[in-house]
């Protein structure tokens, strides 16, 4: 099997999954539609992991091929092809691992689910996009994967289309996503425009020539047109990876099933911006304007959408905002260079998030679909392994030292401190205080599902939605194809980050990949501080983040489970802040108010007056009219007597007449 | 050659077999429907087949006019039947034989009275656009393109919804008010140069004035054709009032006439004129791909939705077709103009299919609950879920998704107005926003959310023929997505022709 | 001694007699008719009157012509009459405004 | 020469008085009469032009034929008369002053610079005499203008159908024939064929 056709299987296996479960659902059945896709990702991620090993070997050097030519026009070639580096690999084995997790334990979310075939196609669905984004060589494959996962998150997030909130939310989802893809375009057309290829390593070959570039654009400004693809691009990753103010389509998306929160919620799709930025650094890396826009939108995202978190009672939402606060973090590393802290924590992210969204939804589950927190605690003692596992994902994402996200997170706090970006010191301010706040909503999320109190009852009623607060049946343990990849999913979460942050970030792992300048290369200048694993974690209990991290902790303690009133109180007291962040900072109300309903409005508007009021009434019928006008004025002459009509001739006569007798010599 | 023959008198079949074939059809299909729909089908699927050669023994190489005849016809006033294809013509032929055939299968329920004129219509509107596409002589040309409106108008004047008669009253009006400026413009050119052969104009100097008057001549009879803003609001109405069949060969190739018109006329007999005024079509172009978008937005119903977007989508054509001159001026040469002309091509194609596509759809609810209103439908996926599959698979088509064929056109506009002006490509790029806002949020309220109403409740999912029409038009419009290079292939060098041609001033 | 200009003056006057014709009689359908038979002769005198000094034939062969329609037209022309009478019991041009606009 | 003159401007004065008549007279049936007048006088004049065939034709085809039918028409019509000359006296002015400006307009046409005098169009001299005005112009008519002539007599035979045709009216209860019916008769409609028994002869 050459090494083409490995690559192609990647992609192609989960496609074929997708195919097969989805046209011929009712030919494969619910069994063979979740085996087909099931061993299509899992042999996809066991090749993925194969090009891993040949290259952790060194026996696989960087690939770039072209498999496939779209079109050719203008003498430009657009094609499909892979670039198999360091950054790829990681990527694809990231994705494929998760997916796989996810299509296990879809078998047992889903289990009742009338479009359990359709779920299965369309997760498939997403990790054959997915795949091509990563392993694209190409700008156009690229936008062709990130459409395409759109889609594929569009479709899942509306999977219950009966549901009206899910419907909103999807349409929501695509059409901001639209908005960072207009960008993303954009940005195609003038990286196009400067380098006349949409190939990877052409551009990236020609960045250096095209520093001093610009765009003049009518209206008399003259961009920098590195900046200018930089941010257009990465106006793009805003949208996909829910930046502000292009994030709130992410909390909505989690009216969709769970196992999709995980996967394309938390640990890929929305990371395909930050792997885009990452893919791109060797022109980011030549637009200091363009990293500190970066830098800032990360930094305000991170610190923002935390403190929302704070006030949730929607588990899964909770999560989510958690999600946009890390994607903060990951947006931060890469305004300040640190790319390979970005993909690092991107990858542990995708660890521990997705085991905490899994987790979170195996609560769903012993709950009755009931999401809200208000109405849960003191789980621990019926679920276990799901209590265990949140634990090993909530450590992981506070940042406790040995574990997966501890190294991660440090490092682009302390790549964010030996930045001298301009802006860098606000948007070190906001990454410390995301420690608390996160340590603050994490513990809160913990303590009110597995702990304190039981604010539920039993009541064995087999009525079919009692309401909240009230359960048919008490809650109970998630079967084996739930908690086996909980348990999958906590291990690389506890040890990820120890065993691979000397490869990843210190190590060159990426170099191949990543270009960092090195005016800018802070990870370098931490690596010289950097003495293993271990000790970074010993190290860390002299550091201000840490100890943010355990008041956070003991606040979160304090207040959620041993005096609640506090929290009561607290909201009392600043009922302005409550308000503000209960209501997402108006973010949705604004939009909904000014671009959904403004331009529906703003359409009604054109539609009635300019087209059918100015073009339709005025122009067409207005012609009409004036026609119609003249015509009863004229008719008055046609009086049907036949004097008359003799009368108008023969003046007309006369009429000729003298005008000839005049003319005439 | 066996071939060789065959190919002499290609045109000319592909003509005159749906026009006579129109007259078995109304004769022999009097009083019997379904020997009239045989008939038809059988006619159609003939001219589709004999078509083929047209895509298989094209020549990719060469601009020049390929199956050519060339005959005397009324020799008083030098007017020849010249008819030849080059690579703009070709595949707009090959989209009409498609429709041809789907058009007829789309009908086979829905038409209740009087099947066989039905049927004939459509046949002879198949013959006479493909007359269009392929007469060479501007008299011919002209003939065709006026005679091709009375089908039309029958169609949508018999077979049509009850507003029809003020319908068909403005799209007749609009276009013959278009096409009288050109005819103007023809007999101008007659005069000026003693033949009606459109190639030799394509190589006769004119006045700088005579360009301006002839090019604003074409611009009012293509404009209303195509439509552009601000003269589309027929479209909507003859939409609406259409039956099925008729919006879909209105969509997805009358509207084209309007295009290839600009590349047969406007651009090469008069560049300078072209030149001079690209922004005027350039800013029509962006208002009605930003404009109309937003109004697609407000509408309430579906047809007329999907009629507004076409408009948009069309801005597309002619924004592809002029930046080119724009892209001259500002670089001084033509580098990533044969991008945007060759985009303008494809998304002419492509909207063919996913315009008929998407009024096939709307065909499809119309047939069972006899309303286009948005309001009436929601949680149409319920009960029709392969209906829904397509429907959602149109839709997205429609907003542009990568790897169907509605994004090839205007990735390749856009990236090559790009190239021309930031602003041009940041007004066509809110088409992703709009043509997605509008698309999705039909999507939303017809096709999810939960059962409405009784009518919905009980609404069949599509059977088998409607499966294959839908089907066929899908798979038409992931080829192109995902395999766009054959038909870039064959438009290839007649835009690079195109190009050479128009940035040489004809100027006397 | 007569010239052609006085056949040419009597043709006038006749012309311009008849037009007054139409317009006094203007409710009067047969006067009509034979105002206009007036007129084709007012219009024949000029023919032959050119014929004779130009000496040319073929103004008399028009005017032969013309006798040939105005006698189809006065035959047309008083059976629609006929008709009209029977019909209507009336030839008074005022009450007949179908054309009306 | 004088008698020439004499004669016609005698003819001409009958001629405008006659048409003056005819357009003033109260009864119609005057009118056709004046105008039959103003007929034979324009015959007189057109003599003077050696038009003969013309004179003739028009006293015989125009009096004779033409002037008759319209005595038919207004004689059997039963045409009341009061309303038909209403706003005679209204229009008079109105006609008048048309009249005299078409009047003059034409003069002003005719006389101005000589345009049709005698030395733009010289007095012909006389035909001989053994020129047939008749001949000549049968030749013509029968040669160049053989077309012409044909189609003239395709006018008046349609012109007979469509006054016959207009006129025809099919009044009810009156009996009378119809030809094609009788042409489409067959025969067993008339016949019938009885089949008996032959009649046993008497016995002797």
């Amino acid at each position: 099997m050459s090494l083409q056709t490995t690559l192609l299987l990647i992609p192609l296996l989960p496609l074929g999954g997708a195919v097969l479960a989805g046209l011929f659902r009712n030919q494969v059945g619910r069994v063979g539609s979740h085996t087909v896709t099931i061993l299509g990702v899992g042999l996809s991620f066991a090749l993925s992991a194969w090009i891993l090993m040949q290259q952790i070997n060194g026996t696989l050097e960087t690939v770039n091929i072209s498999v496939y030519t779209w079109m050719i026009s203008d003498g430009i070639r657009f094609q499909v092809g892979f670039l198999i580096d360091h950054l790829t690999t990681l990527m694809m084995c990231v994705v494929t691992f998760v997916s796989l997790m996810v299509h296990i334990y879809t078998i047992g979310y889903m289990r009742d689910d009338p479009g359990y075939q359709r779920f299965f196609s369309y997760i498939a669905l997403f990790t054959f996009s997915m795949l091509m984004l990563v392993m694209s060589n190409n700008f156009m494959q690229l936008f062709f994967g990130w459409e395409a996962v759109g889609l594929v998150s569009y479709l899942l997030i509306g999977f219950w289309f009966n549901k009206e909130s899910a419907i909103k939310a999807n349409l929501k989802a695509f059409l901001v996503n639209r908005v960072g893809d207009f960008g993303f375009l954009l940005g195609i057309a003038a990286v196009l425009l400067t380098f006349d290829t949409l190939d990877y390593a052409e551009v990236f070959a020609q960045a250096g020539t095209a520093v001093d570039q610009t765009l003049s654009v009518p209206g008399g400004m003259e961009w920098n047109m590195l900046t200018f693809i930089c941010v257009c691009l990465f106006i793009g990753a805003m949208g996909k990876s829910a930046q502000a103010p292009l994030h709130v389509w992410l909390p909505d998306s989690m009216e969709g099933p769970t196992p999709i929160s995980a996967l394309i919620h938390a640990a890929t799709m929305v990371t395909a911006g930050i792997f885009m930025v990452a893919r791109m650094s060797p022109l980011f890396e030549l637009s200091d304007a363009a990293l500190s826009f970066v830098m800032l939108t990360g930094a305000v995202t991170a610190l923002s959408m935390g403190l929302i978190g704070i006030v949730q009672n929607d588990v899964k939402r909770v999560i989510a905002y958690s999600t946009l606060s890390q994607l903060g973090y990951m947006t931060v590393a890469l305004g300040v260079s640190a790319y390979s802290a970005a993909i690092f924590h991107l990858m542990t992210h995708a660890f521990f998030k997705a085991l905490l969204f899994l987790g979170a939804g195996s609560v769903i589950i012993a709950m009755h679909h009931e999401q809200d927190m208000r109405y849960m605690g003191g789980l621990r003692k019926y679920m276990p392994v799901t209590w265990l596992t949140a634990w090993v994902g909530t450590l992981a994402l506070v940042g406790f030292p040995f574990f997966a996200g501890f190294y991660s997170k440090d490092a682009i706090i302390e790549a964010v401190a030996d930045s001298h970006r301009w802006g860098s010191s606000v948007a070190y301010f906001a990454v410390v205080a995301g420690v608390l706040i996160t340590a603050i909503y994490s513990f809160r999320l913990l303590y009110l599902t597995f702990h304190g109190k039981e604010r539920f009852e039993v009541i064995h009623d087999s009525g079919d939605h009692p309401p909240s607060g009230q359960l048919a049946h008490a809650p109970k343990e998630s079967p084996l194809v739930v908690t086996i990849p909980l348990i999958l999913l906590a291990i690389p979460s506890v040890v990820i980050g120890w065993m691979t942050i000397e490869p990843v970030l210190f190590g060159g792992w990426l170099e191949d990949s990543i270009f960092v300048l090195d005016k800018n290369n802070v990870l370098a200048e931490l690596g010289e501080h950097f003495h293993g694993a271990t000790a970074m974690a010993l190290h860390s209990v002299n550091t201000l983040p840490f100890w943010l991290m355990i008041t956070g902790l003991a606040l979160a303690t304090l207040i959620y489970l041993i005096r609640p009133s506090i929290a009561d109180t607290v909201r009392n007291r600043v009922p302005f802040l409550y308000r503000l962040l209960d209501n997402k900072y108006y973010f949705d109300e604004f939009y909904q108010k000014f671009f959904a309903h403004g331009s529906v409005r703003l359409g009604r508007i054109l539609w009635h007056k300019a087209d059918a009021g100015f073009i339709d009434n005025g122009m067409v019928n207005g012609s009409a009219r004036v026609v119609e006008w003249v015509a009863a004025r004229v008719r008055r002459w046609q009086t049907g007597f036949l004097y008359d009509y003799a009368f108008a001739m023969i003046i007309g006569l006369i009429g000729i007449l003298a005008v000839w007798v005049m003319m005439a010599p | 050659m066996m071939n060789g023959t065959m190919n002499g008198f290609l045109l000319s079949i592909l003509i005159w077999l749906p026009l006579l074939g129109s007259v078995a059809v109304m004769v022999a299909g009097a009083h019997r429907p379904t020997m009239a729909k045989g008939l038809a089908l059988l006619i159609s699927s003939a001219a589709f087949l004999l078509g083929l050669p047209l895509f298989f023994s094209f020549d990719t190489s060469t601009a020049a006019m390929q199956f050519v005849e060339l005959r005397p016809w009324i020799e008083t006033f030098n007017i020849q039947y010249y008819l030849g294809v080059d690579g703009f013509s070709a595949p707009l032929i090959l989209l009409t034989l498609f429709f041809g055939v789907l058009v007829v299968i789309a009908g086979w329920r829905s038409i209740q009275k009087n099947v066989n004129q039905y049927m004939a219509a459509f046949l002879v509107m198949e013959g006479l656009m493909i007359g269009v596409f392929c007469a060479l002589d501007g008299l011919l040309f002209y003939v065709f393109f006026e005679a091709m409106l009375i089908p039309m108008f029958l169609v949508i004047g018999i077979w049509g919804g009850p507003r029809r008669v003020y319908a068909t009253i403005k799209f007749f009006l609009y276009t013959f008010l278009g096409s009288v400026f050109m005819l103007i413009g023809l007999i101008y050119l007659y005069i000026q140069s003693g033949t009606w052969d459109i190639l030799a104009w394509h190589e006769m100097p004119l006045s700088f004035n005579a360009q301006k008057w002839l090019f604003l001549g074409f611009l009012a009879a293509f404009a209303v054709k195509i439509p552009m803003f601000p003269v589309h609001t027929w479209l909507p109405d003859a939409h609406v009032e259409a039956p099925t069949g008729g919006s879909v060969i209105l969509a997805a190739i009358m509207l084209k006439i309007g295009g290839y018109g600009f590349i047969r006329f406007s651009l090469p007999i008069t560049p300078d004129a072209s030149a001079a005024l690209d922004w005027l079509v350039i800013g029509l172009s962006l208002i009605a791909v930003v404009y109309i978008g937003f109004v697609a937005l407000a509408q309430q119903d579906m047809k007329k939705l999907i009629a507004y977007s076409s408009i948009s989508h069309m801005g597309f054509v002619t924004l592809g077709l002029f930046i080119a001159f724009a892209i001259y001026r500002n670089t001084g040469g033509v580098s990533g103009a044969a991008l945007g002309v060759e985009g303008a091509m494809v998304q002419m194609i492509s909207h063919g299919f996913i315009s008929g596509a998407l009024f096939l759809t709307v065909g499809v609810l119309y047939d069972r609950v006899h309303s286009r209103m948005i309001k009436d439908y929601g949680g149409v996926a319920n009960t029709m879920p392969w209906f829904a599959l397509f429907a959602v698979f149109f839709l997205m088509a429609n907003s542009g998704l990568p790897g169907t064929s509605g994004f090839v056109g205007e990735f390749m506009v856009i990236l090559s107005s790009f190239q021309a002006n930031f602003w041009f490509a940041f007004l066509a790029a809110l088409t992703l926003i709009l043509g997605a806002a509008y698309s999705l949020w039909l999507a939303k309220r017809v096709i999810f959310g939960a059962v409405t109403n009784r009518e919905v409740q009980n609404l069949q999912d599509i059977n088998s023929r409607e499966a294959l029409v839908l089907g066929t038009l899908a798979v038409a419009i992931l080829v192109v997505g995902l395999w766009p290079q054959p038909l870039v292939d064959m438009l290839q060098a007649s835009v690079d022709h195109l190009l050479q041609h128009i940035v040489q001033s004809k100027v006397i | 001694m007569l010239t052609l200009a006085h056949f040419l003056t009597l043709g006038a006057i006749l012309f311009s007699l008849s037009i007054a014709g139409i317009f006094i009689n203007r409710k009067n359908i047969i006067i009509l008719l034979m105002c206009i038979e007036l007129m084709l002769l007012a219009v024949n005198m000029n023919f032959v009157a050119f014929s004779r000094f130009l000496g040319n034939l073929d103004g008399q062969i028009f005017v032969f012509f013309i006798l040939t329609v105005a006698a189809a037209e006065a035959g047309i022309g008083l059976a629609i009459l006929v008709v009209l009478f029977r019909n209507r019991q009336t030839i008074n041009v005022a009450e007949l405004d179908d054309l009306k606009g | 020469m004088i008698v020439q003159e004499l004669i016609f401007y005698a003819f001409s004065l009958v001629m405008v008085f006659a048409a003056i008549a005819v357009v003033t007279v109260r009864n119609p049936i005057y009118a056709v009469l004046f105008l039959v007048l103003a007929f034979f006088s324009a015959a007189g004049i057109w003599m003077l032009l050696e038009a003969e065939f013309l004179a003739i034709i028009l006293v015989v085809v125009y009096v004779g034929a033409v002037m008759v039918l319209f005595l038919f028409v207004v004689m059997m019509l039963d045409i009341n008369l009061v309303p038909l000359k209403e706003g005679f006296t209204r229009y008079l002015p109105v006609a008048v002053l048309v009249a005299v400006a078409m009047a003059v307009e034409l003069l002003m046409v005719l006389w101005s610079r000589g345009r049709f005098g005698a030395s733009m169009f010289p007095v012909p001299a006389p035909n001989s005499s053994d020129y047939s005005n008749t001949r000549e112009l049968g030749e013509l008519l029968y040669t160049n203008y053989l077309l012409p002539f044909e189609v003239a007599g395709v006018i008046l035979l349609v012109a007979i159908i469509a006054a016959v045709a207009l006129t025809l009216r099919t009044r009810p209860g009156i009996k009378t024939q119809d030809p094609a019916a009788q042409v489409r008769t067959r025969r067993d409609e008339s016949v019938r064929l009885v089949k008996m028994k032959s009649e046993k002869p008497r016995g002797t």
